[in-house]
């Protein structure tokens, strides 16, 4: 069966969302079950993956067994062997935190949601995994349309939101079949490694220069960069907690992800960092974006929208480390996309929790938190210290890599941008520590119960809370074994010609 | 003159589909009313769909299909007399995929209007101004 | 390079990849239609996903808009056909819409136009026909799942046009229409699984042909014509769901 | 210099961390005092097994984790950090047993918080001391950054929020916009970061740069207080006083200058530094903090900022001691750690004593206190002679050795310095002294009858008191781990 891992990664999901449309007609509660179980499932055939990359470099899986480039073939190196765990892993947690604030939010539709969650899960792994160009838009046409269905029931104005994601999303989406048309008309290929191979000999064509920018054009409204950012900060703010904390931690990280792909196996390094005053461009653009993002997150007043500002800002993290065009840069981004994934998991799974037993989540209803839900604002702590960037946890090791990039590529300007970055993101937290320690809880909330000491203790479900502790204990993990993770892996993700 | 004028008759199809996308572009941007947006966006994607059919012509060749079943496959396939199956087969799928946008666009579309009963994006916007 | 110009053969798009297909198709599986047999066999896995990409719109749909419950405060009139005495019922109570002697009145309730129905009757079935025909026979001719799947939906959305949503719904509820796409997009995708249990790759349709007892090569076409049939399900199912949804705004009670 | 691999160190740190579930899990509070306790004497019995390894010239080391290529979070002992633990954890028994005392003498709220976040902070302080590199180093310096914050806060008021404030602004400000880059740097240029008796970036990196790590460390380090980085320490004052006592008279400002010295040392080397007159510009920086601190101490009249301005004096001895670049110098610098740590100590206990039993905090209200806490300001009185550096104080000893270091670099400059900064020291301390003992009835604030405050804060004010004299006839294991450490500095390769 193992053969087959890089099918049924996809393929079970895709089949168990049958199922769990079927059951929420029928038995509401084996919904969460079925998904649990397909998501396990892929988890465990994507952690397969990866032990078999080791052992071989590069696992091929050829559909309908037709051979590439006239059939569709999934290829799974050391970049997405170590990215699909981590898409894989992050969505399960989700999965099984989020179980009891999904049935409080859509107790009518638990099926459907289920249904959707999956499907997007199925998106977003078929892109990590994929190695056919087309049949990646295709995947991402997936992940958006249950992505713009999940953020479109939340609460307030998500609706609007939602649908000026729809637009922009396809705009981005639309840029990326139009590149990869193209390529198309340039090469006659869609499978990747093919038009890796036909490429060199046309790096000239003008044809390819502008498959190049019109691909980079999309990725980049896709991930939300900075002046594309603009669907962002509204749609995370409004959507549903149990959605968000999915989409939020996968969707801009699995785009770098592609961009990643694209620069370094479509358009080979000497293509892609091929002219420096494109790259630098490039990495000045991220290195607005940080502060950008920075600065706009000092300005909000909830906490979900001062996280998406910071996510806003981490994606210009990683997009300035890849263009760095160095060893150290894009290791840093590479190992940032992990890192950031599971830290922005936790967080805006904390959120949740808040969200589950506290009526808002702007600052005033933070109030006197670290009494009412004691674990949960620890996990939080930890997740904002990673976020910061403070030793041992993984965050501190990415923005190593990535700072050491930009000193080895002479950008200070990147490097100031992410001191810069970590400096504010001190400022955003200790603020809410402050809240939450210092102010005196006045809003009593319903169901509120005293502890033995007299505290009002109101902490999330067990349910919740355990899952929540796995990913803060794991960002920790992440940090202590980043030499391992480097060395095992990324450093093997990366062509050698990059120095 | 002429030559520029050569080239663009001799490509006239990327012209074509580049006129269309800033049509649905310009909708999509400049226009105020949601639905409008959204029937820019399903240009903005026809275009596209257009240009991919366009590269899949080939000058006197005709549809791919063979005219007869693999019994009887004596006379020869040549790739030259067919056009290019794969921008269809593509454009199939992205057919489906505008179908499924616009879908999901008009459901949100409906949701904004039960909030807001307007579908005006500035008498909207005023909206959430007053709250 | 340039941009090759309009209709040029030599184009590295008509070169590398697409002249396998044009001359291998009928070897490997036996299909005239070159584009069908891309579609469901070498590119397979996409129309899978583009099926599946269907069907997360109808449900996307229905997670957003349907509403299982309605308001106590709405009302309804319903007219007795034979003496014209109309009822007016309130908290969202509605008479049994079996009952044929009434018939309900809304805000878009209009005086049924004999002609409509009428033609609608004596087209519908026509259409129907074609769409299967269509589905059917994409191996030799333009046509295929999708094509087919759309003009079947199409017809019952002209059943719903000319009569109206309830009618519609009573011919083909909800639940029905559910079953048809995941059913069809299940077939798809189970056909694949099947081949992994057959011990091929999944999509290999020519590990079919242990079961179907044909030779790979017919097992592969059957394999198409398999899929082709699942997808005109879902996209049928997909495209009733869709038009339900959005007439009546996820009520499914009125509409036009 | 040989080298023994052993889980000691990583258990002397972790130790600590340990205590934390337990003190939290334990409701009744003599139980989680006894933890603390526990860990406490736990701590200083592992610390000082490892104490005549050491002098035997061993080093022991223990890798935690290898994180990233050829750096490690690592664990080495060596005499200088030895000599920085064995006094922060035994000086950590003496508060606890002290913080007992002034907790429940002012029924402090939250004291379970404040117990564990002592010990974390502890852990930090072992770590820093004994880490073997700079990146370990900047762990636990975050570290203990971060967890004394909920101590510097304790009180929750507004004002104790606001100081919070500037304390993080101040200390993970300047760590992580100065020292990271710095570090980051030298990782770059010479990708270790392990620290060597004679640095390791000699010749690799660009003297010009090199002055820019150089201050980029010094003002990075926050905690030591060199001006203008000093203002912090006022205003984590509002602290309760065992934890102003620790952790401003020991833990995070010695943790402070230990960094700068361990960088100074460890990673530009002492040659390095000479032959780019680096000392010229340090020693400045420090004689302007220690001058101006004192004379600002003259002027403040709660007694605890007072003390708190003669703390950022004092650091800045250090620092000038280890600027000198001569072994004796940094040998003075190095045990005025020691020896500025029990004395300083010993009078924040007091003023702490003071504050139970009379509810006094400024120095103008303590006129003929003496009379009634004759115990309390007899140790104050000790407790200044050590700052001083006057006999029988131990400060005198450090003194001493930082004057040599002068001579011994023929700083005569710092000499003066050095000698007027006493004289300040001595004109803000003593008088409190005077006016409390020897004051006419009629000027005495207070009822001529003895009412001291309770044994759980008597006890370990006069026991400090009492070292501080005892290691002014017995300046041992100091001493010699400190000759040992410059030797090993100084040794030319």
């Amino acid at each position: 069966m193992s053969r087959h891992f890089p099918a049924l990664i996809i393929v079970i999901p895709l089949i168990s969302a049958f199922f769990i449309f079927a059951a929420g007609g029928l038995k509401k509660t084996y919904c969460f079950y079925i998904a649990a179980a397909a998501l396990a499932i892929s988890l465990f055939s994507s952690i397969g993956l990866l032990l078999q990359v080791l052992q071989n470099k590069v696992v091929v899986y050829h559909f309908g067994g037709w051979a590439p480039p006239w059939g569709i073939a999934y290829r799974i190196d050391y970049l997405n062997g170590i990215v699909l765990v981590a898409v894989a892993a992050i969505s399960f947690l989700n999965l099984v935190a989020t179980k009891k604030s999904v049935e409080k939010d859509f107790t009518e539709k638990i099926g459907l949601f289920y249904t959707l969650y999956v499907l997007f899960v199925t998106g977003i792994l078929g892109i990590v995994v994929t190695g056919d160009a087309f049949n990646l838009y295709v995947l991402l046409e997936i992940a958006s349309l249950t992505g713009y269905a999940l953020i479109g029931m939340g609460t307030e104005h998500a609706p609007l939101a939602s649908l000026n994601y729809v637009f922009m999303g396809t705009i981005g989406a639309s840029f990326y079949l139009l590149g990869i048309g193209y390529l198309y008309l340039a090469t006659g290929s869609l499978n990747m490694l093919d038009i890796a191979s036909i490429l060199p000999n046309i790096f000239q064509s003008n044809v390819v220069l502008l498959a190049f920018v019109i691909c980079l054009t999309g990725l980049f409204i896709k991930m939300a960069l900075f002046p594309m950012h603009a669907w962002l900060p509204n749609a995370y703010t409004y959507s549903p907690s149990p959605a968000i904390s999915l989409i939020a931690p996968l969707t801009t990280k699995v785009m770098v992800y592609v961009m990643i792909r694209f620069l370094l196996t479509v358009f080979t390094p000497s293509f892609s960092y091929g002219s420096m005053a494109v790259s630098t461009s490039f990495v000045w653009l991220a290195v607005i974006a940080i502060v950008v993002g920075s600065i706009l997150a000092l300005s909000q007043k909830s906490l979900k929208r001062m996280l998406s500002y910071i996510v806003i800002a981490e994606i210009g993290y990683m997009v300035g480390g890849v263009w760095l065009g160095n060893r150290a840069g894009l290791t840093g981004a590479i190992l940032h996309i992990i890192n950031d994934a599971a830290m922005t998991l936790c967080v805006f799974l904390v959120a949740g929790n808040i969200l589950y037993r506290l009526s808002g989540d702007s600052f005033d209803n933070l109030k006197g938190l670290f009494r009412k839900m004691p674990f949960s604002m620890g996990a939080f702590v930890v997740g904002a210290l990673s976020i910061i960037g403070v030793p041992p946890t993984g965050g501190f090791f990415s923005k190593w890599y990535l700072i050491s990039g930009g000193i080895a590529a002479g950008h200070y300007g990147f490097v100031i941008a992410l001191l810069f970055s970590s400096l504010v993101n001190v400022v955003l937290f200790f603020r809410i520590f402050e809240i939450a320690y210092f102010e005196p809880s006045d809003c009593p909330h319903i169901s509120d119960r005293m502890d033995e000491e007299g505290k009002i203790f109101n902490d999330a479900p067990l349910g919740m809370l355990v899952p929540l502790m796995i990913v803060a204990v794991g960002l920790i993990v992440l940090g202590i074994f980043t030499d391992t993770i480097v060395t095992k892996v990324i450093q093997f993700a990366i062509p050698g010609e990059i120095s | 003159m002429v030559d520029l004028l050569t080239i663009i008759i001799s490509k006239y199809n990327y012209w074509g589909y580049i006129v269309l996308m800033m049509v649905g572009l310009y909708a999509m941007i400049v226009k105020k009313n949601l639905v409008k947006k959204i029937i820019g966006m399903s240009i903005f994607q026809t275009a596209i769909i257009f240009f991919y059919v366009s590269i899949g012509m080939k000058k006197n060749a005709t549809i791919p299909i063979i005219s007869h079943g693999h019994d009887g496959g004596e006379r020869a396939v040549h790739a030259v007399d067919f056009i290019n199956p794969l921008p269809h087969v593509l454009m199939l799928t992205a057919i489906v995929v505008s179908v499924a946008t616009l879908g999901v666009a008009l459901a949100l579309a409906i949701k904004v209007y039960r909030q807001y009963n307007s579908l005006e994006e500035d008498v909207i916007d005023s909206l959430i101004k007053e709250k | 390079m340039a941009f090759p110009g309009w209709g040029d053969p030599l184009s590295p798009a008509s070169t590398h990849v697409s002249p396998y297909y044009i001359e291998n198709t009928i070897e490997d599986t036996s299909v005239p239609n070159i584009v069908t047999a891309v579609l469901a066999d070498y590119r397979g896995y996409d129309t899978m996903f583009e099926t599946a990409v269907i069907f997360s719109a109808g449900i996307a749909c229905l997670f957003l808009l349907r509403r299982m419950k309605r308001k106590k405060t709405d009302f309804r009139h319903y007219r007795h056909m034979a003496t014209g005495i109309t009822l007016r019922i309130e908290q969202g109570g509605k008479i049994h819409p079996t009952a044929k002697e009434f018939e309900r009145i809304d805000g878009l309730w209009v005086p049924h136009d004999l002609i409509i129905r009428t033609t609608g009757r004596f087209i519908i079935p026509f259409i129907q026909i074609f769409a299967l025909y269509v589905i059917a026979h994409g191996h030799y001719s333009p046509g295929g799942g999708f094509q087919g799947g759309v003009i079947l939906g199409a017809s019952f959305i002209l059943f719903a046009i000319s009569n109206d949503l309830r009618s519609a719904l009573n011919r083909m509820g909800e639940r029905l229409t559910a079953f048809f796409y995941t059913a069809g997009v299940s077939l798809y995708a189970g056909t694949g699984a099947l081949c992994i249990l057959l011990g091929a790759n999944f999509l290999d349709y020519s590990a079919l042909a242990t079961i179907l007892l044909v030779d790979p090569v017919t097992a592969r076409s059957y394999g198409i014509l398999i899929v082709e049939i699942g997808v005109g399900i879902a996209v049928m199912a997909v495209m009733v769901i869709l038009y339900y949804n959005l007439v009546s705004a996820g009520k499914f009670d009125e509409g036009l | 210099m040989e080298t023994i691999v052993s889980i000691k160190p990583f258990l002397a740190v972790i130790v600590s961390i340990l205590a934390v579930p337990l003190i939290v899990s334990t409701r009744r509070a003599n139980f989680r005092e006894g933890w603390t306790f526990l860990a406490a004497f736990a701590k200083f019995s592992i610390i000082a097994s490892m104490t005549p390894l050491i002098l035997d010239g061993v080093e022991i080391e223990y890798t935690i984790a290898q994180v990233l290529p050829s750096v490690a979070i690592k664990l080495r002992v060596d005499s200088f950090g030895m000599l920085f633990a064995l006094v922060s954890s035994f000086l950590w028994i003496a508060t606890s047993a002290y913080s007992v005392g002034y907790m429940r003498g002012l029924k402090e709220h939250s004291q379970t918080r404040y117990f564990s976040f002592f010990a974390l902070s502890l852990s930090a302080t072992i770590g820093v001391a004994f880490s073997a590199n700079l990146l370990t180093l900047y762990l636990f310096y975050e570290m203990l950054s971060f967890a004394t914050y909920p101590l510097v806060t304790h009180h929750q008021d507004m004002e104790g929020r606001s100081s919070g404030r500037k304390y993080i602004l101040f200390i993970v400000g300047s760590s992580i916009g100065l020292v990271l880059p710095a570090m980051l740097f030298i990782y770059h240029m010479t990708g270790t970061l392990e620290f060597a008796n004679q640095g390791f970036i000699a010749g690799i990196v660009s003297p010009k740069l090199i002055w820019i790590l150089v201050l980029l460390f010094v003002f990075g380090f926050a905690k030591a207080a060199i001006m203008p980085f000093h203002s912090w320490l006022p205003a984590a004052m509002v602290a309760p006083t065992p934890v102003s006592a620790l952790l401003h008279a020991v833990a995070v400002v010695k943790v402070g200058v230990f960094c700068i010295l361990r960088v100074l040392t460890g990673v530009f080397g002492t040659q390095l530094l000479f032959s780019f007159q680096m000392d010229t510009i340090l020693l400045y920086l420090a004689s302007f903090t220690i001058i101006t601190a004192s004379l600002v101490a003259l002027s403040q009249d709660s007694l605890k900022s007072r003390l708190a301005y003669s703390t950022i004096g004092q650091l800045s001895y250090i620092i000038l001691g280890a600027a000198l670049l001569s072994p004796k110098g940094m040998i003075g610098g190095m045990i005025h750690i020691a020896m500025h740590a029990f004395g300083k100590i010993t009078l924040f206990f007091c003023a702490g004593a003071i504050f139970v039993a009379t509810g006094t905090k400024n120095i103008s209200q303590m006129a003929g206190i003496g009379k009634r806490m004759p115990v309390t300001l007899g140790c104050f009185f000790i407790g200044a002679l050590s700052v001083i550096g006057i006999p029988p104080g131990g400060g005198f000893i450090s003194k001493w050795y930082l004057l040599l270091g002068t001579l011994e670099a023929s700083q005569m400059v710092m000499l003066f310095v050095l000698l007027s900064s006493s004289l300040l020291n001595a004109a803000y301390f003593l008088p409190i002294v005077y006016k409390a003992f020897f004051c006419t009835p009629e000027e005495s604030l207070f009822e001529n009858k003895i009412n001291e405050a309770p044994p759980w804060c008597l006890v370990p004010l006069t026991i400090t008191a009492i070292c501080s004299i005892y290691l002014f006839f017995y300046p041992e294991p100091f001493l010699s781990l400190a000759k040992m450490a410059s030797v090993g500095i100084f040794s030319r390769p």
